[in-house]
């Protein structure tokens, strides 16, 4: 947790120095909340304190921690990404008819899933070329994609759903180690991974830099666009590994498979304390959001809550959570978007 | 910037100067008022089957049904989606009844109940031949209506009540079960629901521990069903599903959770639960047939299209019926496998055979 | 839009003897047209895919259907305008067919005023909450949509409610002047006075002032959260309105009614070539980019296109309408 | 590194460093560059002076390739080049710190040096944080200067942010074998006197090993550290003077074309009655987060100014009276009455105007036109009830582009389309056209402006006080707040520590504020 990135004061960085207020309970808030949370819950209910349930929302944020991972680096840029249920939904049909399953021959098994992670990244790629060619903002072009994306999906699927056969990729949801299922342990690594990329590679820390101060970079002679490609590919690479795990554990191909994680990976981001407007959080931070959002989802079951009402007091806790960590850093004349 | 007023109040301008003019009237220009019943020639007529979306075998297998029709009488049908928006169904509708009406047959899977009264005015006013699915409010009355031929539908408390019971057998008359709900907003999970309250107590050993919605989403289902587990454990002996997709959705959260002690069932008999009552994992499921609804929409309109029959010749229990259903299990499994349309179900006298009676 | 260090790299140079004039180039003119180029350009290829589809009734069809998402995104410019997002338009407009359902047996005709006041007042509490609590417009809209979710399932009992009475919007479904449909006329109006009245006080140099560059127009007095505030009214007395039309359409109230419109809402304001980052776009745009929007949602598949590729080309046309109604000299940095 | 030892040259004819010879820009209806030439030696610091508009940015932009001429010739070091991009100039050695600075402040310091040639600091796309410390670390070593390489950017001073600017600029000699040509645009004019100190010791030391070119408004400081000095005007070159035994007003003369005014600060214009006004603002121990029992006291018609260096709390303080920063205790009345500070709009309604510091971020709207820019605050001067009347407002900001000589083509041209003295004229103009000002606060009014723009900022701000609007400066220089100010209230750490008078005729030197600053 020494990254350099961790430190920051301001929303929009001012021309001078101002006082360094709430520094740490910004980057604190997320991890406390979570904490609160979780104890909260466990001392409502017991059904949600037992090891299995803890597991179960470890599992069940698998999917949604991969997505986050990907959509974490776009909104380090500043820019938005809406392209999940497409690149999702297009790479989970991708992978359901190359590994072996109940529509066709194929059987390709890793290359099956390599494939469908590249149509995620190269999907990925048209949202970022349309971006930086068209100067179309990523707002659009990410809705574009999507859109295309669920039409190339539904083409694969063509009436017909495709069931995996391929015990590899079906054994991913099934097989556990250490308690928690193989997918489980493919989001932990792709975190880890994400944080890497954003810690040591060029590519992470220039996704970080554009969302800071574009144009410097521009002076600097960096060329940004390539960058800002390659953060588009990088993300679409993580949303079709999440299609793909989807699959595994539905043994199945369905067109709808990435419905709804483009707002909640944005809402978990968020939470975890990325600022959409660039230049602040990080992949650690976005895996807290995550966990907080999945035990909310989970508390909320586990306590008793109306199903009717669920949506509502998710939604309540997630502008709660925001504005606690806002609140300490306030300024007046800041500018909130 | 600067050019905004001009336009601004050249539009108000124009716009009160015409309605000063000519006031307002009830009626577009030229609207088509129906044509003369049963005045269309066959090759005139223009099937249109809609559904939700193409991305699900039930309603994929359903447009098909819909082909295979349109193919028996020599025709083409249009296959229209609304991914699920119900907005975007009415304005389809709404452009398609734009267009030439004389001869249009439309057989619609309503997105919810109330998106099915728009539709219905709509085809009122310009003249469609409109046969509806599932969907329907219950105060609304077809013989309300002249081109409102049929509204198909299944008796949810009943199949609902059947997987209740098939499922209250297969744990041994007792213990706990979980049930999934579809989306809260249709009747079709409300009516399901009922049902299973029925089967509840006809089954006073059966013990509902919880109910959630998984909105028919296969996906959605997966997670609560993981939740439900952890909290419920071991008391969980079934799991009541709304539909199949959810259903498949909790059996993929029982392999995960290595439980295969659970027993699931489901309604819709897509192909996948088919299997997965042949191979023993879940017990049971309801068929609705949908490649027969698919076809029998079109079917009873194109047979008064084509003067064929008449409306007024069909019997008030025809206009608004359940259609039969059947509750399949591991013995009948077979039997399902491999839906087929049967061209003798769209011929124009047997068009209700399937009526288990008008819709109380 | 972050606030940028180096203000654009080559854009001033020769400031000095400012022989700039203040007319806008041809090229700008141009780009102003952009989005009504975009409509009839689509309507011209609907067209050519299939014939029957320009017809006086097919329009009038057409400029029917868009009128909610019409009043839908108007309001919601508002919003971004300001240099914010309104996400919760659609989630509002469900929960007010609800209100408007569930009101209209006991209030009339006044309904309508009271459902559109109701949204109107949920809108400036998001206003409020945003300016008061300084959480990201985003951030409190989107929690807004889930909670006017929740708030419409539990209050109608998660199922549609109906609309007996019918008198009270039957006007919605007139003609004016025989082909005008009466709620796309409302829409239009809808348009205008807002419009007008922006334009017409020193709300407009306000609301821009706000969208592109907030801490300016604070330091320069002028009343920048009030200006927020009354946005956010606007979106949400908008969405209430749009909740009208829909009950109207429908016949019916439902918690889910209008769930579906957001992204339309938001893509059509896009289309039109309003900044999603504030301060350069207009409500006319967005009228524009609302038929563009309803063109392509119905238009492709009444002229044949499947499924599939409807989403597809959708996907595509979208993009390239945005690539060519956005007035780039306004926006510098492109997120 | 050999950077250091890169001056003992050793070809026998020094070649100029760089060379700029018949330089033409011309941009839609103006010609900004009208063949400029200059000559940049080995080893030297060359001061470029100008007004505003006298071409200087776009040279500069053509020196670092952000700018293509349309015609003329750069040669580095005998060979003639064309630079197309940033990183085409860096290849030939030229490197500049740009007026705003470019650093990106969410990166460490470490990774602002390296950025854009990271070299060994990274391999195949992956960082190596222990070789980009050290690469960074030698660059800052270079200039001796001791900031943390791992610190983020915005945790720094703005002085040691310039420093990390310089540091990086030096990195292009890690794309030359040859001494660098550094250009430091306006490096002085966000920085207090001390941190300018520092900088110039920083220029010297950097002749060492490198040419410098050296932008600067200040004259004083162009003479103080440059050995020659090229001036510009209308886009051409009209001489160079070595520095040596040069002062101010020669340059100045060139620059304008003719002799400057003696009376720079319009002290001849100041009047002062016997009878001390009444006092206007009256604030009694303001505190807030970075300031405590501030007590000050404006009288109508009276100039403050605010002194004290960096953290001294002085903006806050101008900002908290605008109500735009929070005040946590204290009073604060204006003519008596309890002025609202809790949001700007109680100051504003008051007749308390502020012009903030960062004119292009908090003082003006860029996009939107002069008129709107200058109308933005005070409605009733162009609405009849709650219309704005386009007669009313048109008539109102003629007659005030009339007044203070607002150089624009239209009311309605792009306000970031003027150069900054106009801009800042058109801020300032915001808070007159109603007539009912009573106080302004002016934050850094001519940061950034050029000689004749100051100019005629100091005589609006003697015009205004004549006018019985009381003012409070937070000066750009020690010299400006001296000569404009009739007190001058120091500032140290938060609290007001001293006043001294500062009357005209008995003027303290900066010296003396110096003393009582640190």
């Amino acid at each position: 947790m020494t990254s350099p990135a961790k430190a920051d004061t301001d929303v929009v960085v001012p021309p001078r120095p101002r006082p360094r207020r709430g520094v740490s309970l910004l980057d604190a808030g997320p991890p406390i909340a979570l904490v609160v949370i979780f104890a909260v819950f466990a001392a409502l209910s017991s059904d949600f304190r037992t090891v299995g349930n803890v597991q179960n929302i470890l599992d069940a944020a698998a999917v949604l921690a991969v997505v986050a991972c990907g959509i974490t680096f776009v909104l380090m840029m500043g820019s938005i990404d809406l392209s999940v249920p497409g690149v999702m939904g297009a790479s989970a049909i991708a992978v359901a008819l190359l590994v072996a399953n109940n529509r066709n021959d194929n059987a390709w098994g890793l290359l099956g899933i390599l494939v469908a992670v590249l149509l995620g990244a190269g999907l990925g790629c048209v949202s970022g070329m349309a971006l930086v060619s068209l100067r179309v903002p990523s707002f659009m072009t990410t809705l574009g994609v999507s859109a295309v994306g669920l039409g190339v999906a539904t083409l694969m699927f063509a009436g017909v759903q495709p069931n995996i056969t391929d015990e590899m990729l079906r054994g991913w949801a099934v097989n556990r180690f250490l308690g928690l299922a193989y997918l489980t342990w493919i989001a932990v690594a792709c975190v880890l991974v994400g944080w890497l990329i954003q810690r040591y590679s060029r590519l992470g820390r220039y996704a970080y830099a554009i969302g800071g101060a574009e144009e410097v970079l521009s002076l600097s002679g960096v060329k940004v666009a390539p960058y800002k490609v390659a953060v588009f590919t990088l993300a679409g690479a993580f949303y079709g590994l999440a299609g793909v795990m989807v699959t595994s554990q539905l043994s199945a191909g369905l067109v709808q498979a990435g419905k709804g994680y483009d707002f909640a990976a944005i809402t978990a981001a968020v939470v975890g304390g990325t600022l959409l407007t660039g230049g602040r959080g990080g992949v650690l931070h976005s895996a807290v959001g995550v966990l907080l959002v999945t035990v909310l989802t989970n508390g909320l079951v586990q306590v008793g809550v109306s199903p009717y009402w669920q949506g509502g007091v998710q939604g309540l806790i997630v502008v709660a959570a925001v504005s606690a960590a806002v609140l300490p850093q306030r300024r007046r004349n800041q500018v909130t978007k | 910037m600067k050019s905004i007023s001009r336009p601004t109040a050249a539009v108000i301008g124009l716009t009160l100067a015409a309605a000063a003019l000519t006031g307002c009237s009830e009626e577009a220009g030229g609207a088509g008022g129906g044509a003369e019943a049963g005045g269309c020639a066959p090759e005139d007529v223009v099937l249109v089957g809609q559904v939700r979306n193409e991305s699900n075998p039930y309603e994929a297998a359903w447009l098909d049904g819909g082909d295979a029709f349109a193919e028996q009488v020599g025709l083409s049908q249009d296959r229209l989606t609304y991914d699920g928006d119900s907005t975007k169904q009415q304005e389809q509708i709404t452009q398609l009844l734009a267009g030439d009406t004389e001869c249009l047959v439309m057989n619609i899977l309503p997105n919810g109940d109330s998106d099915t009264l728009p539709i219905v005015e709509g085809a009122q006013e310009a003249g469609a031949y409109l046969v509806t699915q599932w969907n329907k409010p219950a105060d609304v009355n077809v013989t309300d209506y002249d081109q409102w031929l049929s509204h198909i539908t299944y008796n949810g408390v009943e199949s609902g009540q059947q997987i209740g019971d098939a499922l209250a057998e297969a744990i041994g008359g007792s213990g706990g079960i979980i049930a999934l709900q579809g989306i809260l907003d249709t009747g079709a999970a409300k009516d399901r629901f009922a049902g299973l309250e029925a089967s509840l107590e006809a089954n006073p050993d059966v013990e509902l521990l919880d109910q959630q919605t998984a909105n028919f989403s296969r996906d959605e289902a997966l997670a609560v069903t993981k939740t439900l587990l952890t909290k419920h454990g071991d008391d969980i002996k079934g799991i009541w599903a709304a539909n199949d997709d959810m259903a498949l959705g909790a059996l993929a959260a029982l392999e995960q959770a290595g439980r295969d002690d659970v027993a699931v069932v489901g309604i819709d008999a897509v192909p996948d639960a088919l299997t997965a009552i042949g191979d023993g994992t879940m017990t049971a499921t309801v068929s609705s047939d949908g490649p027969w609804q698919g076809g029998i929409g079109l079917a009873i309109g194109y047979c008064v299209a084509t003067g064929e029959l008449s409306v007024d010749d069909i019997a008030d229990e025809d206009r608004a019926w359940f259609a039969e259903q059947f509750l399949i299990t591991g013995d009948n499994v077979g039997d399902f496998t491999s839906p087929e349309v049967d061209e003798a179900d769209f011929e124009c006298d047997n068009v209700f055979s399937r009526s288990q009676g008008a819709i109380s | 839009m972050s606030t940028p260090v180096i203000t654009e790299p080559a854009s001033n140079p020769a400031a000095e003897p400012a022989v700039v004039t203040g007319a806008p180039t041809a090229a700008q003119r141009v780009t102003s047209f952009m989005p009504v180029i975009a409509l009839v350009a689509l309507l011209a290829a609907l067209t050519i895919a299939d014939p029957d589809f320009l017809t006086q009734r097919s329009l009038t069809a057409a400029v029917r259907t868009s009128a909610p998402l019409v009043v839908l995104a108007a309001g919601a410019t508002l919003v971004v305008l300001c240099g914010g997002i309104d996400l919760s338009i659609a989630a509002l407009c469900s929960l007010s067919t609800v209100f408007f359902a569930m009101w209209l047996p006991d209030l009339g005709g006044l309904t309508i005023l009271v459902a559109v006041a109701a949204a109107g007042a949920i809108g400036a509490v998001q206003g409020i909450a945003h300016v008061v609590l300084r959480i990201p417009s985003f951030v409190v809209t989107l929690g807004g949509m889930s909670i006017f979710s929740a708030v419409a399932l539990v209050i109608s009992d998660a199922g549609p409610i109906r609309v007996i009475d019918r008198d009270a919007t039957g006007w919605l479904n007139l003609y004016v002047a025989g082909y005008l449909p009466m709620s796309f006329f409302v829409a239009l109006l809808v348009v205008a006075v807002i419009s007008l009245i922006i334009k017409l006080t020193p709300l407009e140099s306000f609301v821009r002032a706000t969208g592109y560059s907030e801490s300016a127009a604070r330091l320069a007095g002028t009343p920048v959260d009030a200006v927020k505030v009354a946005a956010f009214t606007v979106s949400g007395a908008c969405a209430g309105l749009a909740a009208v039309m829909l009950a109207s359409r429908n016949f019916s109230g439902s918690p889910t009614m209008a769930d579906n419109l957001l992204l339309p809402a938001v893509a059509a304001i896009v289309v039109g070539g309003t900044a999603i980052t504030g301060g350069h776009g207009s409500l006319w745009r967005s009228l524009a980019g609302a038929l563009v929007v309803t063109l392509l949602r119905v238009g492709l598949p009444i002229v044949g296109v499947p499924s599939a590729w409807e989403q597809i080309l959708y996907g595509a046309i979208i993009v390239a309408a945005v690539a060519l109604t956005l007035d780039r000299s306004k926006v510098l940095i492109i997120k | 590194m050999t950077s250091v030892t890169t001056n003992l040259q050793d070809g026998p004819a020094p070649v100029n460093a760089l060379e700029v010879r018949g330089l033409v820009k011309h941009y839609p209806g103006v010609k900004a560059l009208d063949g400029v030439d200059l000559v940049v030696r080995q080893n030297e610091v060359l001061g470029l002076a100008g007004e505003n508009g006298a071409g200087k940015s776009t040279l500069l932009k053509a020196l670092v390739g952000l700018v293509r001429p349309d015609a003329g010739e750069i040669w580095v070091r005998g060979e003639k080049v064309k630079l197309r991009s940033v990183v085409d100039a860096a290849d030939h050695g030229i490197g500049m710190v740009f007026q705003e600075q470019s650093l990106v402040p969410n990166l460490t310091a470490a990774e602002n040096i390296v950025l854009g040639s990271e070299g060994a600091g990274v391999r195949r796309g992956i960082y190596r944080w222990d070789t980009m410390r050290k690469l960074a670390q030698e660059q800052l070593d270079k200039i001796g200067s001791h900031i943390d390489p791992l610190a983020r950017t915005d945790s720094l001073s703005f002085a040691d942010r310039q420093m990390v600017e310089i540091a990086k600029v030096l990195r292009i000699e890690e794309r030359t074998s040859n001494p660098p040509v550094i250009i430091l645009d306006e490096p002085t004019s966000v920085l207090e006197s001390a941190e300018i100190e520092t900088l110039f010791t920083q220029v010297r030391r950097l002749r060492e090993f490198a040419s410098v070119v050296f932008v600067s408004h200040r004259l004083d400081e162009v003479l103080d550290v440059c050995d020659r000095v090229s001036v510009l005007r209308g886009g051409q070159s009209v001489g160079e003077v070595p520095t040596a035994g040069a002062e101010p007003a020669d340059l100045h003369r060139m620059m304008i074309g003719s002799t400057g005014s003696d009376d720079h600060y319009h002290e001849g214009l100041a009047e002062h009655s016997d009878e001390p006004a009444r006092p206007r603002l009256v604030v009694k121990s303001m505190s807030g987060s970075t300031f405590r029992d501030v007590d000050l006291e404006v009288r109508a018609g009276e100039i403050v100014g605010i002194v004290g260096v960096h953290g001294s709390g002085r903006e806050d303080v101008c900002r908290a009276l605008f109500g735009a920063e929070p005040t946590l205790s204290g009073e604060v009345t204006l003519d008596g009455e309890k002025l609202d500070l809790s949001g700007t709009r109680g100051a504003v309604a008051s007749g308390v105007g502020y012009v903030p510091a960062e004119r292009k971020i908090e003082g003006m709207v860029g996009p939107m036109s002069v008129a709107d820019n200058m109308m933005l605050t005070k409605q009733k001067a162009r609405c009849t009830g709650p219309m704005v009347v386009p007669k009313k407002q048109a008539t109102l900001v003629d007659q005030w582009i009339e007044r203070l000589s607002i150089r624009t083509p239209h009311r309605g041209t792009q306000i970031g389309r003027l150069s900054g003295g106009n801009q800042q004229k058109v801020v300032l103009a915001r808070w007159l056209v109603a007539g009912d000002i009573r106080l302004l606060l002016l934050d850094h009014p001519t940061r950034g402006l050029d000689i004749g723009a100051r100019s005629e900022v100091y005589r609006l701000m003697r015009e205004l006080a004549n006018s019985g609007v009381a003012t409070v400066l937070l000066a750009d220089s020690l010299e400006e707040a001296i000569g404009m100010s009739d007190r001058i209230i120091v500032m140290n750490d938060g609290r007001a520590t001293k006043e001294v008078s500062c009357p005209s005729g008995g003027k303290p030197t900066p010296l003396d504020l110096v003393k009582e600053m640190v």
